[in-house]
């Protein structure tokens, strides 16, 4: 096991793992930018380290300061959480050139998964059923033919993309050039990588994802899946949840077995995330997450395994401590995203202080935060301040009890989704599950209609 | 404010200094106030810094004001020979250590002549971004 | 199910009982003394009553007054919590003239156990095993002839007992007038009842309580035990842990087997919890309490079973969902009493507004707590401010998570019980399981001693 | 602080002004400050008001302060017949009403002549302890 694992994140996430690392006995050392120098996942690290101006490219995303901090403070791992350099490659072998494990798979296939375009062609080379599209297409009139064989509507995406960055459906051809245009730009301001492909749209399907670990000796299971179908209207997940609700089970068990076997097909290492839209009895692979998702706590308090800790011990080159037939998920666990954003003003983002901070508490509730009352929310990074789990024997109460567990919070200062997301999850249509993406968007409409 | 907390404001603070240079830093937050100065100069209040009405003032200017020089990365301290002391003056501006990054050397200038009033950093030590290494009395 | 319930007691278990209403879609009603005013249980609930000034004789035990509350407020049943009203049956019996339902076990069966003297009685009379011990002695000089027959060291206890007032412990006859005299005393004071009996003292015992669940068709399950062995100098508990760590797999079925047999025999309903204490391969009972314990939710953790949803569940006269043979543990689970006193002086209380208070989270922790930064404790009532629940797949990770989640606990403005519960659990002997109740007193002597 | 803490607030210093005596309560916390006066005579501060500086001034004391007469219990009021108005003047002691508990009755005195200045309660109101039911200008 390691003896002292540097956290290369900020805000919950960096507390999940500093979490983990302490659980396993193993030392942390924290990294901060200027504007996080009060937050939790600073005070709770046994080092830190100031790496950074507030913006992430200065700090977050400094790969010098973040190596250097690790090895002068002599770690022999880096956690890299989600997001900022968590699925870059490059990352992940200066960290190996330097001596230091990446708590991940290995950066080739960090490149392939990475690599959408990519990641769809082996996926199908190891018999993973993906929606039909193309390879990268060079530019608009490539891109035009393609959609007419496969026919429209499409969506056009970008290899690099992720977060629904690079994005856009076309419905009909004279839409094409506009939308190929904007989203290449934005795929190239986001991700510096203007590469696009396109891929037949499936009307409102529902994003179900699945969670798998595979250690470095060949062991691959799955922990079963989670139904990320609350989106924004900007693709960001809302609301997850784990069982699938309403879900076929021919269907689940295929999506648990097309993952392992797609886990197994591309040599995957660590914990990964295979996401999938499911249409009807349709599955059709989307991408997979080389690295832990922000919604992997409604898979651990189903199964009872702590998913961070597996990480580590994996990329540690311990074995898996069990297979598949000793994972039962109990019960039903749902989780709300809490963000600094007003839900009435297309989420837009707020910063600024909390001034009042309570969270819920109690039997089943699980609250995953670096906030507090009188923390500042900074303007650099992403709006997501805590994050509520709630697990019940069944469905309903997961849900009863996230109600009451929303109830319960008070957050001022900011605005945020609380609110909302107790409105959402009052809704028939959601109540009775099995809702697709494209459910909130719809929603929103009505909502902003009939005020 | 626990004086843990205070020290690490204060060490953001003379970061901030050291960046951008403002002349005058003072927060007030609560019971507590801190105040940097590094130059008598235009008078400048901190942008940004929470209104509040103090109480105790936890942090004085020192007598003479000096202006930091910070790391800018994180890395090891070096300091170039022969080096400065405190007390030393400076005539111009002068190349005093710099902070080694993965091999790569980040120079540590002056930045203009002064008398070194503090040496913070020994050779050797760890920095990291924005942590003080030397202050000059202008 | 009932449509409304008034929640008879404040803090943590007020807002436990409101979080188990609003999951089952019940509406509550608090009630509140003027120094509660700014209490989470008052902010969660659906409606609140002042009952009072903060001297609970005017206020928590009030009874007129919470019983108007509730008539007013339309309720049909009354929580009383743990504590105040909880063992009251007078007060039991004034709920239900009133038409409401008394969310406990009957009248009769709460003034047979109250009664210490008689519920061992009971309890020999259905095949328990009790300590060597008298009924109900008039005088220090019966006393003395109980003394003389059981043996040195005994215990005296008051027969209205509880919490450790009107207890003292004897090792000679020289020691007896004082320490009858001084025990009637506090017993008289505390109780309004100096009724006495004399016990065997058993040598660093641990103390062992086992959970049950009675409903009122004749369905009763045992949920296993707690170990409360560390307990202060006071006898109050301050670390518990289920299962019990090291115990005799045949004294951990004779437990479950002799609490299930004696609440059939006394005829109880309800959630209860019969105390035994534990010395080797011999059992002896103690007590039975009539109500929901302080430290139900380690057992919550590991059997799945939200407790205080079963009490109301059982008193709206519902079977239980559940047999014996659906019950199964998992993982160990262990609670900390956060608690506004001085360990470094004998554990005295301390009243005063919490300057910072930040609680930990993330996987397998569960807090339950009624503070938050800016709450005033007010010097009325019982010292505790939170418990933290900590759950894991074994002792060890349940302690080693614990320790994270103390590290991550600051509460500032008055002391508290956590550092000192961290540095329990880093005592190897602790570490080992299997404490007596001695333990912890000794601990302190050596601790004062060191100093 | 929000309306709902300040009426929240308030309602309990009025409870204590009636219970305690206390001339006039001051209580100030944060930005807000929350004042109730009963009667111009000994001005003794609020014990146990935490200590801040004020910024504003949420409640100001009415122009004659008024004696509140609150319940002691909780309970339905009922009003006696034939039942005092607002502005009404009292000559002395007189029973105004009675908060019925669990079928008893608490006599509600106004303690002394003076002018109805308030009735804050109607026939069959619920109440519960410390809420105003009379303000009485002495």
């Amino acid at each position: 096991m390691f003896k002292k694992v540097l956290i290369a994140n900020r805000g919950e996430i960096a507390l999940r793992i500093n979490r983990a690392c302490h659980e396993l006995g193993v030392a942390t050392v924290a990294i901060f930018s200027d504007a996080d120098r009060a937050s939790l996942h600073v005070r709770h690290a046994d080092e830190a380290f100031c790496v950074g101006p507030g913006p992430v490219m200065r700090s977050y995303l400094n790969i010098p300061n973040i190596i250097s901090a690790a090895l002068i403070s002599g770690c022999d791992a880096i956690h890299p959480g989600y997001g900022f350099l968590a699925e870059n490659a490059r990352f992940a072998e200066i960290a190996a050139d330097h001596g230091l494990t990446f708590i991940g798979p290995k950066p080739a296939v960090i490149n392939a998964m990475g690599d959408k375009a990519t990641a769809k062609r082996l996926m199908r080379e190891a018999g993973v059923p993906t929606t039909p599209g193309s390879d990268i297409v060079a530019n608009v009139d490539e891109a035009r033919t393609v959609c007419a064989k496969i026919g429209y509507p499409v969506l056009l995406k970008a290899t690099a993309g992720g977060g629904g960055k690079g994005m856009r459906s076309v419905t009909a051809p004279e839409e094409l050039p506009t939308a190929f245009a904007t989203a290449q730009a934005e795929a190239e301001a986001s991700f510096k990588d203007g590469r696009m492909y396109v891929e037949k749209l499936i009307t409102n399907p529902r994003h179900v994802e699945v969670q798998v670990l595979a250690d470095e000796h060949g062991e691959v299971v799955h922990l079963g899946e989670r139904d990320c179908s609350v989106q924004k209207p900007s693709h960001q997940k809302l609301i997850e949840e784990a069982p699938a609700p309403a879900l076929d089970p021919a269907v689940r068990d295929r999506l648990h077995d097309v993952a392992t076997t797609a886990t197994r097909a591309v040599g995957y290492t660590n914990a990964g995330t295979l996401e999938f839209l499911v249409a009807g009895d349709d599955v059709y692979f989307m991408e997979m997450n080389t690295r832990i998702q922000v919604e992997h706590p409604v898979t651990e308090l189903i199964y009872g395994v702590d998913l961070v800790k597996e990480q580590i011990r994996i990329a540690a080159g311990e074995h898996l401590g069990f297979t598949q037939d000793d994972l039962h998920p109990h019960g039903h666990s749902i989780e709300v995203r809490v963000n600094a954003e007003d839900p009435n003003n297309n989420f837009a983002p707020a910063a600024g202080t909390l001034t009042t901070v309570v969270f819920p508490g109690g039997p089943g509730i699980r609250v995953d935060t670096h906030v507090y009352g009188g923390a500042v929310v900074p303007p650099f990074y992403d709006s997501m301040l805590a994050k509520i789990i709630a697990v019940g024997r069944t469905r309903e109460s997961a849900i009863l009890r996230m109600e009451r567990a929303l109830s319960e919070t008070r957050i001022e200062g900011v605005k945020t989704t609380v609110d909302f997301c107790s409105e959402v999850l009052g809704e028939p249509e959601f109540r009775a599950g099995g809702i697709g993406v494209g459910w909130l968007p719809a929603f929103l409409s009505r909502r902003a209609a009939a005020v | 404010m626990t004086e843990d907390v205070i020290a690490a404001r204060t060490r953001a603070l003379a970061g901030a200094l050291a960046e951008a240079g403002f002349a005058r830093l003072r927060v007030r937050d609560g019971e507590t106030e801190i105040e940097l100065r590094r130059a008598p100069r235009a008078p400048a209040a901190a942008a940004g810094a929470p209104a509040a009405v103090p109480e105790a003032v936890v942090e004085k200017p020192p007598q003479r004001p000096a202006d930091l020089v910070a790391s800018e990365v994180v890395g090891i301290v070096r300091l170039l020979r022969p080096a400065v002391a405190e007390g030393q003056d400076l005539d111009g501006d002068r190349e005093l250590a710099y902070v080694e990054t993965l091999g790569i050397r980040n120079a540590v200038h002056s930045r203009g002549g002064g008398r070194i009033s503090a040496v913070f950093v020994h050779e050797g030590q760890p920095v990291e971004y924005g942590q003080p290494l030397f202050a000059i009395e202008r």
